[in-house]
């Protein structure tokens, strides 16, 4: 079966995030297909580099750039929100005269079209959040 | 045409349970996941109100989060069915549609 | 006849659930902002206005003295998208000591009791 | 030795507020900002509550977070006082602590 | 004698307020984070778990199937840093079919009517 | 009187940022001092300076970094909760082999001793949050 994923909350503040990936990565050990993950709203906060939790933590952000690597993930960061948010790849960046770019590897920038596209392409839409 | 409804939060501190509760009927299915999960457990202030809901709609919990919450070895309500993440993976597929209630 | 500008044809049914206030969390705007990117996709859209979310649509919303936009005219435009149900719950407005009177477009007002059957018509739920 | 409650979230969605009321009293305020700011008007189910609560305890709602929500000329519970920002900042000045229920 | 590592000198009453789970925020871990730092302050500590702020408390979590760390066991190092004052709601444990028995620490058990007054002492509250 | 504040949220997601900016500019137009604003939790994530709202909404970090340059005003992101989020600025990037760092004018980063310090020194600390 198609699934798509919708993740509404950053990373550590909420335990969304983190239901979202056991839910993901369980789907794929059972060998459904996981289209896309939409990050949206505070979700886009899963897709900078720049974070460094305590050794003895899980490593959110690692965790999905390393699962998508794997399996070839569509990562989604909704642009709206990353503007509103501070999440900046190469093309935003210059667009918007940023200084630096923080987006981490397997995530990409892209508008909500990709994520009604989802809900229209997938067999189920799974929404985490707050 | 069944429904997977979803709730993450806890009853004691938002109203999602209950907000969710009145909107299912036949054939619906509700999972309590994350900071909900704890009214799973029997002797809550809940109880009644999860046990009559089962008198139609189908209650599942996520086992992960009770264990994280200390509930391993306790007491379940009768009614409800414990799941795996690869249980809740299969539940989403023999829904038609999964409503999260935020 | 409808235009279909999403490539693939496929027509599903989506309902917006919009259970939260406005200006409190971002999650009303950006919500709304789904609704209106998704309108290009020519699908059958439904918004479902329940619990805190019918504050979404009250008249006289004047975000000025918290420095935030007033979108709540937004929902006004919807209609220029083709997006034209939007469904009100009866309990939900009475509970906060509200009418239809009080919102700033029309709206179908149903019950409670109806809110499954509208769900169980969905082929997607987005809730925010 | 008052106390300066805050509560920012709607009773409709949070317990905070009923959390909240139970555990004040004599020479305590509440005041309700955010999305706590709709239960100061009058005709919500809260309004019994609230009037209850006003025995002991006073009432303040900030303004813009009604005036934001579409709520300027409703009519809002009689015990309920009106404070813009610097009304705030001199709600906090004048109790000898803030507790903000989050 | 105490020490006083903090050069004001001054000593307050400071209360830490927990009302959420363990787990499904980070609130309770870093608010546990901020009460270890602040004992090298030398401040008059309490903590007060009410609400859902007593599962907190909870013996036996295993958050392995979660992905997280069990930091659970970072309430009974808290008498080690001189941080002796918990209190635990009654009628919280009860609402959620709880007791004293279950908990990894021991606590002092008040009433919802002791709470104000407890409060009522504070020269600082934090409420994550 | 002096006080001091506490924001655990992040800008847009939640109104706390805003209902504590609101209030930090009352406090210091009555002629209040405000010691310090500390961000913890989400909070760290205002004091990014790759956020581009649009234009015709408020600039969250903007407003703080023009409010800490006017009054001189102390902001403090929390070095715990910024290492979980990504927020980093110039020692943190390289202490973490960082490539970028991301924090805004008129912020800095340092421990929670910053927040234990603000409740002690002020007269009242005021919490905003979700």
């Amino acid at each position: 079966m198609k699934f798509a994923v919708l993740v509404n909350e950053g990373p550590y503040q909420h335990q969304a995030s983190d239901t979202a990936y056991q839910f993901v990565h369980a789907a794929l050990q059972a060998g459904h297909d996981v289209m896309r993950v939409f990050f949206y709203h505070d979700g886009v906060n899963n897709g900078t580099r720049l974070t460094s939790p305590p050794q003895d933590d899980r490593h959110i952000q690692k965790r999905w750039s390393d699962l998508a690597a794997e399996h070839k993930l569509d990562l989604v960061l909704c642009v709206a929100a990353c503007q509103r948010r501070g999440i900046v790849d190469e093309d935003e960046m210059k667009r918007n005269g940023k200084d630096a770019d923080n987006i981490a590897e397997g995530f990409r920038i892209s508008g909500l079209g990709q994520l009604i596209e989802a809900g229209i392409e997938a067999d189920r839409l799974i929404t985490f959040g707050d | 045409m069944s429904t997977l409804n979803i709730v993450n939060k806890s009853p004691f501190e938002k109203r999602t349970l209950e907000q969710c509760l009145k909107r299912v009927g036949d054939g619906d299915s509700v999972l309590l996941i994350e900071d909900a999960s704890i009214c799973a457990v029997a002797g809550t202030a809940y109880q009644d109100q999860l046990n009559a809901t089962a008198e139609l709609t189908k209650l599942y919990v996520l086992q992960p989060d009770l264990d994280a919450r200390g509930f391993t070895d306790a007491k379940l309500l009768e009614p409800v069915q414990c799941v795996d993440y690869t249980g809740f993976v299969e539940l989403v597929a023999q829904h038609d549609r999964v409503h999260s209630w935020l | 006849m409808e235009e279909d500008e999403y490539a693939g044809g496929v027509i599903k049914k989506f309902l917006y659930v919009n259970r939260r206030q406005p200006h409190g969390t971002v999650y009303a705007l950006e919500s709304l902002e789904t609704v209106l990117i998704g309108a290009a996709f020519d699908q059958d859209v439904s918004m479902l206005f329940i619990d805190d979310g019918v504050y979404q649509l009250k008249k006289e919303q004047s975000p000025d003295g918290i420095d935030m936009k007033n979108f709540s005219k937004t929902y006004r435009a919807l209609e220029m998208y083709d997006v034209e149900k939007l469904f009100v719950e009866r309990e939900s407005l009475e509970e906060r000591g509200l009418s239809a009177e009080d919102l700033l477009v029309d709206v179908e007002v149903i019950a409670t009791a109806d809110v499954k059957a509208l769900v169980d018509e969905q082929d997607v739920v987005l809730s925010f």
